[in-house]
């Protein structure tokens, strides 16, 4: 049964629909690919930034690459480029 | 004691942490600072509120002691201390303090300028500048990109 | 505030002195700090007494502000501040302080490091090392040599 | 007439015989290169560091060439290899 994922949007990222949006997902989960995918389309002023190559995907506190399977629990979250400093 | 990282929410005294450091530390010769400051204006001379810096969970932590213990994998120091505020930073407060020590001055001066190469472009940090007119994210800039790659 | 240069007989705490350059500036970005203190032990492993510096009259300090100008000249800095002590220094105590302040932080760290290389090879000062055995001079070395030849 | 000229020895040139040497020096005074030779001969313990080529002369408080001529009344030193920091 399909649940309902949080998605944290991190910096700039939450300029348009704020802090976290939510998708719902399947029980197999999705690759984080598709995870952008899924965000542009529900959240269409994320899509320019999404597609521009340069957000990375936080699941479970860790920085995953775009084959990497997002599961119903997992922590996610969409990083735009970070500066410390 | 080797590497020391921090994330603070609250004003810090980076005069206080080196003294604190150089006080941990044995008898090293070389102890290098740096720090870095909120500006009070953007680059077009608009005046700053606040610099706002956001972190995310544990991640940025991490990244931070990655950093570090990369500096201490490169380097022969033998200590450093890296603190970093997150929140709402007035103009003047420090962001960013770095202390290494080493035997070698060069080892110091060298951990301390890449540890700060690598803070600007890879800890996990989002920061934003609030100004009269609005506010507006800050990215590494081309320099902060070409500085890194020299390591 | 440029350029600020003092020979001091005193011990000096480098986190004081590094709170007073911050307190001095404006609103630079970048602050760097490096402090040199004086080793416990030779490099045979003999514990030290004291490491003795001898100044000569107003050679010493104009040796000194000629090697801070030219920091000046060759880097975007705004502010230095560069201390030597001279006299009978106990292991620990800081030998040597530099601080630089500049908007860009490599100009901060490059001065930095500039103005140890010339102070290591140039700076009028003669010392000597007191152990239990007697007591050596120390010249520069040739790393000391080949790092002043970088710039 | 002849007066005498007191050399202050700096650092490890003062091991040998304290931190100043006196010579006599005629009114016409000397060129530094010929104050090294007249402190070599008066003080040969000095001699084979002199002799290194790697002290330098000051006179009145400036660090000169070995040309330059060195006069009844100056306040003479000379420094072995410097080392700061």
């Amino acid at each position: 049964m399909n649940q309902s994922l949080n998605v944290e949007l991190c910096g700039k990222l939450a300029d348009s629909y704020g802090g976290s949006v939510t998708l719902d997902i399947s029980p197999s989960g999705l690759p984080v690919r598709e995870l952008f995918e899924a965000v542009s389309s529900a959240y269409p002023l994320l899509a320019p930034i999404l597609a521009g190559g340069r957000i990375r995907a936080c699941v479970n506190e860790t920085i995953v690459p775009d084959d990497a399977i997002i599961r119903q629990g997992d922590t996610a979250a969409l990083f735009p480029p970070v500066s410390g400093g | 004691m080797t590497a020391f990282v921090e994330v603070k929410q609250e004003v810090f005294d980076p005069s206080v942490c080196l003294s604190q450091f150089t006080g941990r530390i044995g008898d090293e010769g070389a102890v290098v600072s740096f720090t870095g400051r909120a500006r009070g204006q953007t680059k077009d001379g608009l005046p700053i509120n606040a610099l706002v810096l956001e972190s995310y969970r544990g991640v940025t932590l991490a990244s931070m002691q990655q950093i570090a213990a990369d500096a201490h994998a490169k380097f022969a120091i033998t200590a450093s201390h890296v603190i970093h505020r997150a929140g709402r930073i007035k103009p003047l407060e420090a962001i960013v303090f770095v202390a290494t020590a080493s035997p070698h001055r060069r080892a110091a001066f060298e951990a301390a300028d890449y540890l700060m190469d690598r803070l600007k472009t890879e800890a996990v940090f989002w920061k934003r500048e609030e100004h009269a007119n609005g506010s507006a994210w800050i990215e590494p800039t081309d320099a902060d990109r070409s500085d890194v790659a020299r390591w």
